[in-house]
């Protein structure tokens, strides 16, 4: 407990000294929040390895809000990505963000700040506590959002986030007031059986989803999320990307466990908002330019992913399967850890090639992996990671989800294991297509503008926290045994009961062996490549005709055109350009723009309309002393009337 | 496990050796066909042995712009697809390796071959190039689906994942199961194809730069590098073929004679792509997804009349 | 009798007061009712007592001088006399006027009295002119018609004050002396502010302040 | 019973007008505040129950009210010094002595226990806070001041009205003067019901209005804007709450004759259709003052609906009503401080003050944060529970409605408070001399910190306060 309070101390704390020193403000956060996150590690393992959990209850105030903390294996595993990405973070921001920074001290504070309330939201076990702590991580996380407030994007994003927050956090309100009402506390609890197939339950369980939804970024509660994740400095959106939302997860996970009898709807919901998030979250980021964008419409894909697995995994619970139930949930779990980790890799090594380039925009970059060795590495490993190829950890946690939807198959009545699998399929093809074109369009071929050719590696301090979190992506990747007794008992906190060890349900030792030996081949083939007599300084082929120039290389919009143009249906892309008429046509341009189709599409006229309708009612306020009167008198008669009836 | 460790190490030594030694035959013996066809005479059914030795010898050309990456992705598809030829079976015994979600793995080894082939393809800074690997990962979305809703018809019975419990399934020998299985392996000959570069999707001995798919995400490999490109796309056949062959080959079980149909399926197979290469003309670039959904489509169909 | 004859006297001056134009004439009209209004404890045999006396003294002295003085006083200073084009034009005014003396009769009705009431005319009178004085104020567009309009309402609820006068002295007296006194007062205050600042007492130049 | 706490501000007030130098006179204002303050508290701690039949006496309703006052005031006044050093040319005499006699009519209001009494106090309050809104000396604030003067006098004369009908039906019923509201209470078998029931809609109207609930509240938005921060927190948390408390003394009355229901039914509806209204005008709200003053009508509206939902949802609003004040304090405040640094209050002239004003800013920005219902600040709790107890055992719709409309407001008016705060400043506006200082911040900061307090921790006493104070507008027939 008490490694807990430290760790919890020290990443609230972590900004403070810095706002006294002149310098070195950065190293002196990164030291206590790694500290923090060393803490916090032991803290959880102990938890995770079977030690015993604690449980803390905060004195009742008169008003009787009281507040309790528990650190059970849910909290413990949760908390891992929170230090891990926090630490990580305070590391890269060392050089990332200096001192001389306009918002360096604050930044430093609130990411501080962040890492303690989302450490103090994993173990929360009251409503109060965990609103506290929520609405605390919300609020933070939309100062941090907002860091680059000079520039109008940013505050426009912050602003998104804001309100889509608090709105998730009212919905929250009111669920809790639902199942407050059915267990008489506010205290985190089993609820009674029977709740959740009754109407009320029903309606908590829309609320939570609401809520949980617009945390997570599920589609099409999406919205605030791209901008929000482009907008905050770099290792913010590892954070937010890599943790933040999850707790979103964290929230329905805290839900399942609370609910004996999950009716069989909980879980073909979750699966089709997994396989909608996925699919949608995926094609969209195909379309995108800006490439902290992309990386944020993954996120979506992948909250897409962890939902399949869980949607799977309810669906076995409801129907008394427990193999698919600890699978599901397994998968899903794995998932949320591995998703951080890589997510978290990539807009690390995201904001060092926009900070080396100026820019975040694909089209402009190229040849990167030349001028940034080790950062392109670093998003080679997380790319590779996120489309879920073997042998990085990626794969590991969808093989479970698509095990428990082949378990589930055969017994399933119901279309949702076979969308579940299709739905993988294809976000696992997709995701292919959107990273190569992201690593080959930023990294490979030749630099696309002078900014390009004109960047520098990242310095040490950034990519250490990148190397760092690439061996975290190998270490599961290549020993997912590692992870399973501590999924196992993650699984046995959820749902109240022992479930089937992961490591029955899956022969893991053989991914490592397949995996080992597939980089064996690799290496050895690689090596038989290279002895050959070889010429390095050749040209490109060019047709035989003059040497192509940088400009004629394919773009991203060009990579993914065929993809995009493909789903207008869906995607609803923009394209400005004039058509070429005449035999000797004049210079023209062609541009392509994927806006957001719920924000942009629908919710932002939505919300201008209802603006202008609502502004049209100010009438009513039009200075006349005399109307105003009539109001009152109006206000009587009616009134008077309501009696009379 | 009645079956004594020596024999089954046997048909696991067998199956490596057919992997490794007889695959280039197959693009030999799909272009005798195909020149039998046209009344050529053709190259010899050995040309492709040929070739790599002769390429192992040449020095490799590499572009100023590439980097290592250039390199990775021949050396991916090799590894990866050798690993995955692990996983499926030959004839009607398991695979040497089998276990739940081995057919999740073989499918995702064939995608990091084609991740490591795209990457490569981009790393040479063509437009040519870039526009091979964009069509290339605009079709691989459709051919996966079509695979795993193939599976997922397979496994409705089982619920296994492992490719040696679902081409183990009755098959086309069951009546109930007849109609699925062929409507999976209309599927999976789609999907055969277009992985393989075939017509009707892509042409693998077309000239023209701008009509290529896959062939033109290789242009600029040479030397040993070429030599494992053209290896690879032998391995792909040969055990793509495997799993198409699962479905349709009958269950004599005998393992010697499994593995003589095996080999007989897999010249017929060669064959019948010669067959489909000369009868059929290359479709429009616009078309190949409308193809791709046809195996789509098939391979849903299986799935939902087993729901029913 | 001679009370009812001056309760039904004040509900005559209600439909005089909207369909009065002249602003001065609009204050006259006032000053009358107010008057009236004074005198009716004393026809009502409420005389004895004497601080109901006082009570009704200080009525008729800040109705029937104090007001008016104020009111003239601003009027002086601008110009227009003419209330010009009411909200509600004075023809539907009296119409409205009638609705509303029809419906407080209504109301009045449903409301149970105590028993021995001596007069039951005095609610539904009461709440005419309350009604009077409330049309006043949403249908006129000059500041000083308003605040007549104000004035009419006050009358209206001390008629029903009336009816209380004897058994809740403290409260009632209290209630009206403070509402004529200081609510006048500083209205008329505020009058006098709108003519200097405005140089007119047209209320549209009252409407700046919106949304 | 406690005079001082009327007779000291009034006679401050008194002292103030003989006053002859303005510095002097300023000074006034925080010593007052403080002796209120502590003689209040002297009061409380006394305590003991409310002697009956007494025209004046602190029962626990008044007494948490006018602890909120008193608090305000004291923030306010503590304030207010360094607000009229920056306006130096506005004599401050007629503001000090009415800023003062606030107090001691509130306090006044506060300790009534006569219907009567309780009307008087009300009507001199709105008398003595007219010339606060007209300090402005222009045409604008004279406007707001003649629609609030003259909205409100039309209000108070219907409250009037109201109570002469409750004293009718305390006549009915055989009650005679002086109609105390503890004897009252004990009696309200008796009233008639009719006039019971027409009286309380007439009060409701009357300090409604009083109060700022749509569609009556039209001249609050006029009034706080002209006004000097520091008038509009005072307006806004303790005038309001005089209101409230009148209001809360019929509902008191109406809750022991047993027409509770008919009267809660009315005030959520009241409480919803004020929230809604408030809405509509704050969205797109580019004026500053005018959005706090629609955000008042709003947690007004929230102050019914709690009433209205009864049991332990009571409690829970008149801990809003404290934990409002004490925002609102912070945001006009703010607000007047932002004004005083760009010398405009509108959107598109007002950005970046995070950049001129930063304490301002933030907390402005914190205000709007705890305001919302963001924990841990004190709203969080009345808000989460009242949003709660809408959704209790049997209903469901008033608790949605609420959260819906609680979502919306906080649309409204962050989009408008993110453009002001963050940001540059825009060029074209000539930066006035005001800086933040000491004493134009850290009353504010006191205020915030109280309300963060409030939120994590309520003292046994104010609670029992509290709860009592509940109690009794719950009473059973």
């Amino acid at each position: 407990m008490s490694l807990y309070w430290t760790a919890l101390l020290l990443s609230a704390l972590s900004g403070v000294p810095g706002l006294f020193t002149a310098r070195k403000g950065g190293t002196v956060s990164a030291a206590m929040l790694t500290l923090a996150a060393a803490c916090g590690l032991a803290e959880a393992a102990r938890v995770l390895s079977g030690g015993s959990r604690w449980a803390l209850q905060l004195p009742a105030t008169p008003l009787g809000a009281a507040g309790a903390l528990a650190f059970d294996p849910i909290a413990a595993f949760f908390l891992i990505p929170v230090l891990v990405l926090s630490a990580c973070g305070s590391i890269y921001g060392i050089r990332y963000w200096p001192d001389h920074h306009e918002n360096a001290r604050r930044l430093r504070l609130l990411l501080g700040l962040l890492t303690a309330f989302t450490a103090l939201l994993v173990a929360a076990a009251h409503m109060i506590t965990f609103l506290v702590a929520w609405e605390g991580m919300a609020i933070v996380a939309f100062f941090l959002v907002i860091t680059e407030d000079r520039e109008a994007a940013a505050r426009q994003a912050g602003w998104l986030y804001l309100i889509s927050t608090h709105v998730g956090t009212l919905c929250l309100f009111g669920a809790f007031a639902l199942t407050a009402g059915a267990t008489g506390t506010f205290q985190f609890g089993l609820l009674p059986a029977g709740f959740a197939t009754s109407a009320r339950g029903s309606a908590a369980f829309g609320l939570f989803l609401l809520s949980f939804g617009l945390k997570a970024g599920v589609l099409p509660l999406h919205y605030w999320l791209p901008s929000a994740h482009a907008a905050a400095p770099s290792h913010v959106s590892s954070f937010m990307s890599g943790v933040l939302i999850k707790t979103g997860i964290l929230g329905m996970i805290r839900l399942l466990s609370w609910v004996p009898d999950p009716p069989l709807w909980w879980g073909g919901t979750f699966v089709a908002l997994g396989a909608l998030s996925g699919i949608m979250g995926v094609a969209l980021a195909l379309g995108q330019h800006d490439l902290k964008r992309l990386l944020a419409y993954h996120s979506i894909e992948n909250i897409g992913i962890i939902l399949l697995g869980i949607g799977l995994g309810t669906l076995g619970r409801s129907t008394g399967h427990p193999a698919v139930m600890a699978l599901g949930y397994g998968g899903a779990m794995l998932h949320v850890l591995n998703h951080g980790l890589f997510k978290g890799l990539l807009f690390l090594s995201a904001g060092a090639v926009a900070q080396a380039t100026g820019t975040r925009n694909l089209d402009q970059m190229g040849g990167l992996a030349k001028a940034m060795p080790g950062t392109a590495r670093a998003f080679l490993v997380g790319a590779w990671a996120i489309c879920g190829l073997p042998p990085l950890n990626g794969f590991v946690s969808e093989l479970f989800i698509y095990l428990a939807a082949f378990q589930a198959l055969p017994w399933s009545r119901s279309p949702w294991p076979a969308l579940a699998l299709a739905a993988l399929a294809l976000i696992g093809a997709l995701a292919l297509a959107c990273f190569a074109k992201a690593y080959g369009i930023v990294f490979l071929g030749a630099p696309r503008s002078p900014a390009a050719a004109a960047a520098a590696e990242a310095p040490r301090s950034m990519r250490v926290p990148m190397g760092i979190l690439a061996l975290g992506c190998l270490l599961i990747g290549l020993a997912p045994g590692l992870a399973a007794p501590a999924l196992d008992r993650l699984l046995q906190a959820m749902t109240g009961r022992p479930a089937p060890p992961l490591a029955t349900l899956v022969t893991l030792p053989a991914l490592t062996a397949l995996a080992g030996l597939l980089l064996a081949l690799g290496l050895l083939l690689r090596r038989w490549a290279k002895r050959g007599a070889s010429a390095r300084d050749v040209p490109t082929w060019d047709c035989g005709f003059d040497p192509a120039t940088p400009r004629m290389q394919y773009t991203a919009s060009s990579f993914a055109d065929s993809l995009v143009s493909a789903m207008p249906w869906a995607l609803w892309p923009q394209v400005r350009w004039r058509k070429l008429t005449t035999l000797f046509p004049w210079p023209t341009r062609y541009e392509s723009h994927l806006p957001d189709p719920v924000l942009d599409g629908v919710g932002i006229p939505l919300l201008e309309r209802l603006a202008h309708r609502l502004e049209r009612l100010r009438f009513f306020q039009a200075g006349h002393l005399p109307i105003y009167l009539l109001y009152v008198m109006v206000t009587l008669f009616l009134l008077l009337l309501w009696t009379a009836v | 496990m009645a079956e004594p460790v020596l024999i089954r190490s046997l048909h696991i030594l067998l199956q490596v050796l057919a992997v490794l030694a007889l695959s280039p035959l197959i693009p030999g013996l799909i272009n005798r066909v195909k020149a039998t066809l046209a009344g050529r005479t053709g190259p010899p059914v050995l040309q492709l042995y040929h070739d790599l030795a002769k390429l192992s010898g040449k020095a490799a050309l590499f572009s100023r712009t590439t980097t290592g990456m250039f390199l990775a992705g021949p050396v991916a598809t090799v590894a990866a697809v050798l690993v995955a030829s692990l996983l499926v079976p030959f004839g009607h015994l398991p695979a040497p390796i089998h276990f739940q979600g081995d057919a999740i793995l073989f499918i995702y080894l064939f995608g990091l071959a084609r991740f490591l082939t795209v990457l490569a393809a981009l790393d040479t800074g063509s437009s040519f190039e870039g526009m091979g690997s964009a069509r290339e990962v605009t079709f691989a979305p459709l051919a996966e689906l079509a695979i795993f809703l193939g599976f997922a018809a397979l496994a409705k019975a089982s619920g296994s994942a492992s490719l040696s419990d679902l081409l183990a399934s009755p098959g086309l020998a069951h009546a109930r199961s007849m109609a699925p299985s062929c409507l999976v392996l209309a599927g999976w000959a789609i999907v055969y194809l277009a992985e393989n570069s075939r017509i009707p999707v892509d042409d693998p001995n077309t000239h023209l730069e701008l009509t290529m798919i896959h062939e033109v995400m290789v242009l600029d490999h040479s030397g040993r590098p070429l030599a494992l490109v053209l290896y690879g796309a032998s391995l792909k056949l040969m055990v793509l073929g495997a799993l198409i062959l699962g479905l349709v080959l009958p269950r004599t079980g005998r393992p010697w004679l499994d593995w003589g149909a095996f080999g007989l399926g897999q010249m017929l197979l060669a064959a019948g792509v010669g067959v489909v290469e000369s009868v059929t003309s290359r479709l429009a670039m616009a078309k190949v997804p409308q193809f791709l959904m046809v195996g789509v489509l098939a391979s849903a169909f299986a799935f939902l009349i087993l729901l029913v | 009798m001679f009370c009812d004859s001056l309760i039904a006297l004040t509900m005559l001056t209600n439909f005089a007061l909207v369909t009065t134009s002249r602003v001065a004439k609009v204050i006259q009209l006032a000053v009358l009712q107010g008057i009236i209004l004074g005198a009716l404890p004393l026809a009502m045999g409420l005389g004895v007592h004497p601080h109901i006396l006082a009570m009704a003294l200080c009525a008729v002295a800040v109705k029937g001088w104090f007001i008016p003085f104020l009111f003239r006083r601003a009027l002086r200073r601008v110009k227009t006399q003419r209330e010009v084009e009411p909200y509600i034009s004075y023809g539907a005014s009296v119409v409205c006027c009638a609705l509303g003396t029809a419906m407080s009769l209504m109301l009045a009705h449903s409301l149970p009295l105590a028993p021995g009431t001596t007069h039951p005319l005095l609610v539904p009178a009461g709440l005419a002119t309350l009604f009077t004085g409330s049309l006043l104020l949403v249908s006129r567009k000059k500041a000083l018609t308003q605040v007549v309009g104000y004035l009419v309402l006050e009358n209206g609820i001390y008629l029903f004050a009336l009816m209380l006068v004897e058994e809740m002295p403290l409260l009632v007296e209290a209630g009206i002396l403070l509402d004529l006194f200081v609510g006048i007062f500083v209205m008329g205050i505020v009058i006098n502010h709108i003519s200097i600042a405005f140089d007119s007492m047209e209320t549209h130049h009252l409407a700046k302040l919106r949304d | 019973m406690a005079w001082y706490l009327i007779l000291l501000p009034l006679a401050a007030a008194v002292l103030a007008l003989a006053l002859p130098r303005g510095s002097a006179r300023v000074r006034l204002l925080p010593l007052t505040a403080v002796l209120h303050l502590a003689g209040l508290l002297a009061a409380l701690g006394r305590g003991g129950p409310l002697r009956p039949g007494t025209w004046l006496g602190l029962d626990p309703l008044g007494g948490w009210v006018l602890l909120v006052i008193s608090v305000l005031f004291a923030i306010c006044a503590w304030y207010t010094p360094a607000y009229l050093a920056l306006r130096p040319n506005r004599d401050n005499r007629v503001f000090v002595a009415c800023f003062l006699s606030f107090l001691g009519l509130a306090s006044l209001l506060a300790q009534a226990n006569h219907p009567g009494l309780v009307w008087v106090a009300m009507e001199t309050l709105t008398l003595a806070t007219a010339p606060l809104i007209y300090f402005n000396k222009n045409q604008r604030s004279l406007e707001a001041a003649w629609k609030y003067l003259m909205i409100g006098s039309v209000g108070i004369a219907f409250a009037l009205l109201g109570t002469l009908f409750i004293a009718y039906a305390a006549h009915m019923g055989g009650i005679r003067e002086p109609l105390y509201y503890d004897r009252l209470a004990r009696e309200a078998a008796l009233l008639s019901r009719p006039w019971l029931r027409v009286g309380f809609i007439l009060c409701l109207v009357g300090y409604g209005t009083k109060m700022g609930i749509a569609p009556l509240h039209t001249w609050k938005p006029d009034a706080y804007g002209e006004t000097p921060g520091v008038v509009g927190a005072l307006l806004a948390g303790g005038m309001t709450s005089c209101a409230f408390l009148s209001l809360l003394r019929i509902q008191g009355l109406m809750a022991a004759s047993g027409e509770g229901p008919f009267s809660r039914g009315l005030l959520v509806a009241m409480g919803l259709f004020s929230m809604a209204w408030a809405l509509v005008f704050m969205v797109r709200q580019g004026d500053l003052k005018r959005l706090l003053a629609y955000s008042s009508v709003e947690h007004m509206g929230i102050l019914l609906f709690g009433v209205g939902l009864g049991g332990p949802a009571v409690g829970f609003a008149l801990f809003h009503l404290a934990a409002n004040a004490l925002v609102k304090c912070v945001l006009f405040l703010s607000v007047g401080n932002i004004h005083r640094s760009y010398d405009a209050r509108q959107l598109p002239f007002v950005t970046g003050a995070i950049r001129r004003t930063p304490v301002s800013a933030w907390l402005l920005l914190l205000g709007f944060l705890a305001i919302t219902g963001t924990p841990p600040f004190a709203p969080f709790i009345s808000e989460f529970n009242l949003a709660v107890l809408g959704m209790g055992p049997g209903r469901l719709w008033p608790g949605l409605a609420f959260m819906a409309l609680l979502a919306g407001v906080f649309l409204a008016m962050s989009e408008t408070l993110v453009k002001v705060v963050f940001g540059t400043p825009s060029r074209a506006r000539a930066r006035t001399p005001y800086r933040d200082t000491f004493g134009t911040t850290a009353p504010l900061v006191a205020a915030l910190l109280l309300t963060l307090a409030l939120g994590l921790w309520l003292p046994r006493p104010l609670a029992v306060m509290l709860r009592s104070s509940a109690a009794m507008l719950e009473a059973h027939p």
